[in-house]
């Protein structure tokens, strides 16, 4: 590639990482409109609006590489290709959702794009992407996984028993801390004796970057860095520096955080930021730009509106996936009761 | 005697105790500046400092193993667990530590700590956020397993388990914390360790706790329309767990059911209806049946969640079939 | 058909496994150079090298992590937990994750993974090296619990769980790895998934698995003597369980005894025993009687051990009872 | 204290010192007859030789203080003042020894002597520090608490949570690993991703120091260091870097590790560093050392042979202590069989 190509690529390239954003933003709005219409499947969603910048890591990987994420995971599956509609309506609890409706926002997965699946267990998917990488390491498959999590679980043992093990094994993986600086209402520096995370990985062994969450490409050329190691065995941590812009859940309004630090929050956004470098540097226009948020806005209504009109899955359903195809479903209870007190059945 | 609810119920419980009792500490995630994720801490902290009311990181086999700790060492802790769903990355603090100290020692060293947690369905919070999982602590000597079903037990229950010498898991159900009832903070319900009957009945006994015992009263009521006369009883104290009343009330009904929102195989229900097999037997008219959870992960999706487990119709229907043989409408 | 032992037909089965899938990892502390603390995986390290047989750190939570992620990306790992009382640092990992991962995501992701591990008394290894912790795991839908009691059924068993879709709890005991007997490769004692008799009778049943069916099978030859025919069952596929030959011999019988060696509140005999009273009730002559282990923790010293789960004394008398009415000496 | 007194004074001490390492190991020795009489409760014996340096770090603790141990814990509890007698007859499972018979090598304890209990789950026993230090801290009553623990608990996540702790919480706590280089079979090598054990503690917010096993005074000097911040709040970690002399447990012939690699280890030995310092500087002689020997030889004879005369515990001890005495102690099966078969109870 001549420079004016490789210029040309990086061009267009931002401008694909700010629509994705878009994208991930316009989502998050909708999901929060499917739950003020009573439409969602309970309110256990979180919103991962200030944290698009994530998408940074997410284009940083390829076709075939696997994820787990975290209980606010959204904008990364959004990253890796996911289809809104079947987002949400997974989110609003229907049949044709990602998981038939029984995963809902905190448990979404998909196999096709690699989704090894959201976690409601703060770490719980992290240990997941050392059992992938063992698996690309024996295949020499050239796969990576990444674990994405927040800061939250940086406090949970089985992230140093994961990462020691990525470092002993020297396995294809990445774990990419979303540091949103809140656990629900903790701010990290009241659950981190030490606040330099990139410290602790790296005296597990691994390589490690932190990039500010304001900045998309900056976290862009940390993780093409880190995943090009972990592709040779040498894995990584990255640390998003970002800041969550609303409450924790639908529920929460944030009452532990002063009206100040949310607008100095809130000024470190990944999309103005974007916008102000591509339009400064005249990668695009404003009205260019604004094209694209008009059709990410419209994508995501679509989205919601299929949610809302999808179908609820069958009750009979609930006996299904309890194990695989092919072996006895679960016994419902109501057959166990009337094989006791069915009169044909007695003496 | 005062109206209020479970939530204020608990949250006053730990007030005196905080009160009465300068060796009372919370330790979890989010018990202070948050509150608690359901609001039953809600002030705690302002009242009694960072030292008493302390914000834990997202830690909970420390957090646990920090609760026995200082339960060793002079303090009562009382550890939150915001989930009991969570229980799993703790049991190793809480059934090889907590539970065994005393024993492996020789009865120099108790443990006298509380793990209040809460659990059940109710919010679509799906598999690992509405579980039902006091089975496990049932089946570990050393633990006491304690779930309220009403305003006055989740006060007194809870003050009870803070006189305690050993570790009490006390079990509150999301479902319940805006019940409203009377508190009556000079009155339990009944004697610590035992069961209480929360109606008589000749017909059968109902034997349930935690949430499914509204469900299970509800059903009583419809099935007193129908002229069948259900005796309701609440465990509230699970392990060790006094049957001597259950065994009363069965010999004198011959007739019982059990009723868990637990995923029924292996469950508290099971425990009690091979109880009262054994000590009943001669006495029952008809087997003791469980009803329970399904046999399933708890699904997203608000039908299937409500549909996963008993609810008063279908205990209703059950009791009905037991004791007049009229099938239900769902008989297979 | 050989003569070997219960340990090597295990490894026997992994390694005849290991040969014929390479999708077959094993992942677990000691596993590799060690050979396993019971010497389980001698020499597999040398036949398939690290990759293959990983030596882990003493991070059991994050093993049982590793393995369902290398489970849900095309491997098939084994993964070995040194002792089953170490369950409980795993909980979260098998239970909320292992078992349920197929249901959260709709059938998309299954989990084809095998924890081995081992439990049980008999080497004064005390309170956290001596325990039966199967009922945590009956408890927990997604998960399929495997409990061998011959030297055919170690092979066979875990020959047959590394072809299962979904996680495999596969528990040894210790006090049987150096038990002789007959392994024949090409015959399994029974179909997967289904209890075994392992000897027939008239008078009673007594159902059991793991090293208390050597207790039972020792009681009933004894019973034999006083002219007591007793058929043992052993149950070897837990859950989900296939209680229907449970069910045909009970109801053939009209008694029936349920034997573990864990703590018998809240155990897998308190299951069997319900399930038992609510079908087979007509037919029952006498209650369903659960013989286990006390409700303490295990003790050191060898004697209080040894005292503190059932003999085949107790069980040959508690069955004598039962059938006869005639009271042991030990009767209080 | 002028000089020459102090100087005295450290003399005395470090004389102190080995003859506390000298009883450590003579009665690791009569442990290991008492398994060979085939007395024992059982075959978890975990002898501490070759770690004996650990009287460094229990000699800078004071009368109040408390501790948890490892498997690996006779050598620290005699260096709290244990009496080798009652730690003899538990190990056999005897009525005196210090748990009755209920607890054994893997879980002595002796509330008196602040010992909170041996553990035989790896890391089992950190946290409980953690909680301790709660104690203390809000107490005012400065105390300390000790956690000692194996290179193996390096890899439990527990310990890692309850590093963090300590640190935000700025509690009077220590965590003492003795690396003795192995894990059962598992050098630590080929368990740690990156071997700087005190780098991680760092990466927490602990002080740290890492000592030589071989060398007592130097553990000593790094525990006074180590334990005076922790009475002042600021929480620390020592890494003793020493060796197993022997196996595992009493089965373990260590077939994984070469004769030259032991012979080097056991080279590193605590005893023959502190006697060589002791006559060289003129301390003490030969003889009296000799003298030193002798007793402690003397003095666990007679811990080996009380233990082997003592009484084992009566069956129907086995109900108590399940719960705190006034509680109804569990019903032994036998009564509930009786009370469900006795003639007596039928209808
Ligand atoms: C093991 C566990 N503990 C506690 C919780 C309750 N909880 C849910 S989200 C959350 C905060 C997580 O913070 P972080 O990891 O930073 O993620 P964020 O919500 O900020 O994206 C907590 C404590 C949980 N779901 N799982
Ligand atoms: C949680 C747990 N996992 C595994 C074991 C089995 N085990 C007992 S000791 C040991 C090695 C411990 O090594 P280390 O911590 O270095 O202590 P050392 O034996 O070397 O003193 C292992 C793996 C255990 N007891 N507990
Ligand atoms: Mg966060
Ligand atoms: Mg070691």
């Amino acid at each position: 590639m001549t420079l004016v190509q490789t210029i040309a690529a990086a061009n267009t390239a931002a401008v694909g990482r700010y629509r994705t954003m878009r994208r991930i933003r316009s989502f998050e709005e909708r999901v929060g409109e499917l739950f003020l219409k009573g439409e969602s499947a309970g309110s256990m969603l979180h919103l991962s609006i200030g944290e698009e910048a994530v998408v940074g890591m997410t284009e940083a990987m390829q076709p075939g590489d696997t994820f787990t994420t975290h209980h606010r995971g959204h904008g990364v599956f959004l990253g890796r290709g996911a289809d809104p509609a079947r987002m949400m309506a997974e989110i609003a609890g229907k049949q044709d959702g990602y998981c038939r409706g029984k995963g809902g926002s905190m448990h979404i997965a998909d196999r096709a794009l690699g989704h090894l699946g959201a976690n409601a267990i703060v770490g719980g998917g992290i240990p997941h992407i050392v059992g992938a990488g063992i698996s690309y390491r024996n295949a020499g498959s050239g796969q990576i996984s990444v674990a994405f999590f927040g800061d939250g679980a940086m406090s949970q043992g089985i992230l140093y028993e994961s990462m020691n093990m990525a470092a002993l094994w020297r396995l294809p993986v990445v774990f990419c801390c979303i540091n949103n600086q809140y656990g629900m209402g903790t701010r990290v520096d009241r659950s981190a004796g030490n606040r330099d995370f990139p410290a602790r990985a790296a005296a597990f062994g691994l390589k490690t970057a932190r990039a500010d969450g304001a900045d998309v490409e900056a976290v862009h050329d940390a993780a093409r860095a880190l995943t090009m190691d972990a592709r040779d065995g040498r894995p990584g941590f990255l640390e998003i520096d970002a800041y969550r812009f609303f409450g924790h859940a639908r529920m929460d309004k944030s009452p532990y955080r002063s009206a100040q630090e949310e607008a100095e929050g809130r000024a470190r956004d990944p999309l103005a930021h974007a916008r102000n470098r591509i339009t400064a540097e005249g990668i695009a226009t404003e009205a260019e730009l604004g094209g694209i948020d008009a059709d990410a806005g419209a994508e995501m209504d679509l989205a919601l509106t299929h949610a809302i009109a999808a179908q609820p899955p069958a009750l009979a359903t609930m006996f299904e996936d309890v194990y695989a195809p092919g072996s006895p479903a679960p016994r419902p209870q109501a057959a166990r009761l009337s094989a006791i007190l069915s009169e044909g059945v007695r003496a | 005697m005062t109206e209020t609810t479970y939530r204020d119920a608990i949250r006053q419980a730990l007030l005196d105790a905080m009160q009465a009792d300068p060796s009372v500490i919370l330790i979890g995630e989010e018990v202070g500046l948050y509150g608690g994720a359901y609001g039953v801490t809600k002030g705690l902290i302002d009242l009694f400092g960072p030292d008493r009311v302390i914000d834990a990181p997202i830690s909970e086999a420390a957090i646990v193993g920090a609760a026995v700790g200082a339960a060793m060492t002079g303090l009562r802790p009382v550890a939150e667990l915001m989930y009991v769903d969570f229980i799993g990355m703790t049991m190793d603090q809480l059934a090889n530590q907590a539970a065994k100290s005393r024993y492996m020692f020789g009865g120099q060293i108790g443990v006298p700590m509380v793990l209040r947690t809460q659990g059940g369905t109710g919010r679509s919070a799906a598999a690992q956020h509405s579980q039902s999982l006091e089975a496990w602590v049932l089946h570990t000597p050393g633990l006491r397993l304690i779930m309220p079903a009403t305003v006055n037990d989740a006060y007194h229950l809870l003050r009870q388990s803070l006189t305690q010498s050993d570790p009490v898991v006390f079990i509150e159900h999301k479902g319940l914390y805006t019940m409203k009832g009377a508190l009556d903070v000079d009155m339990p319900d009944g004697p610590w360790g035992q069961p209480v009957t929360r109606r008589k009945g000749r017909d059968l006994v109902i034997i349930s706790y935690s949430r499914m015992l509204h469900e299970s009263l509800a059903a009583a009521d419809r099935l007193a329309a129908s002229g069948v006369e259900a005796e309701v009883i609440d465990l509230r104290c699970l392990n060790p767990m006094d049957d001597a009343p259950l065994i009363e009330a069965v010999k004198r009904t011959g007739r019982a059911m059990v009723v868990t929102e637990a995923v029924v195989t292996g469950s508290v229900a099971s425990e009690i209806a091979a109880r009262l097999g054994e000590v009943c037997f001669d006495w029952l008219e008809e087997p003791v049946l469980r009803v329970g959870g399904e046999d399933i992960p708890i699904p997203v999706s608000p039908a299937l969640e409500r549909g996963s487990i008993p609810s008063a119709t279908l205990i209703h229907d059950t009791a009905l079939w037991l004791v007049t043989r009229k099938a239900p409408t769902w008989a297979a």
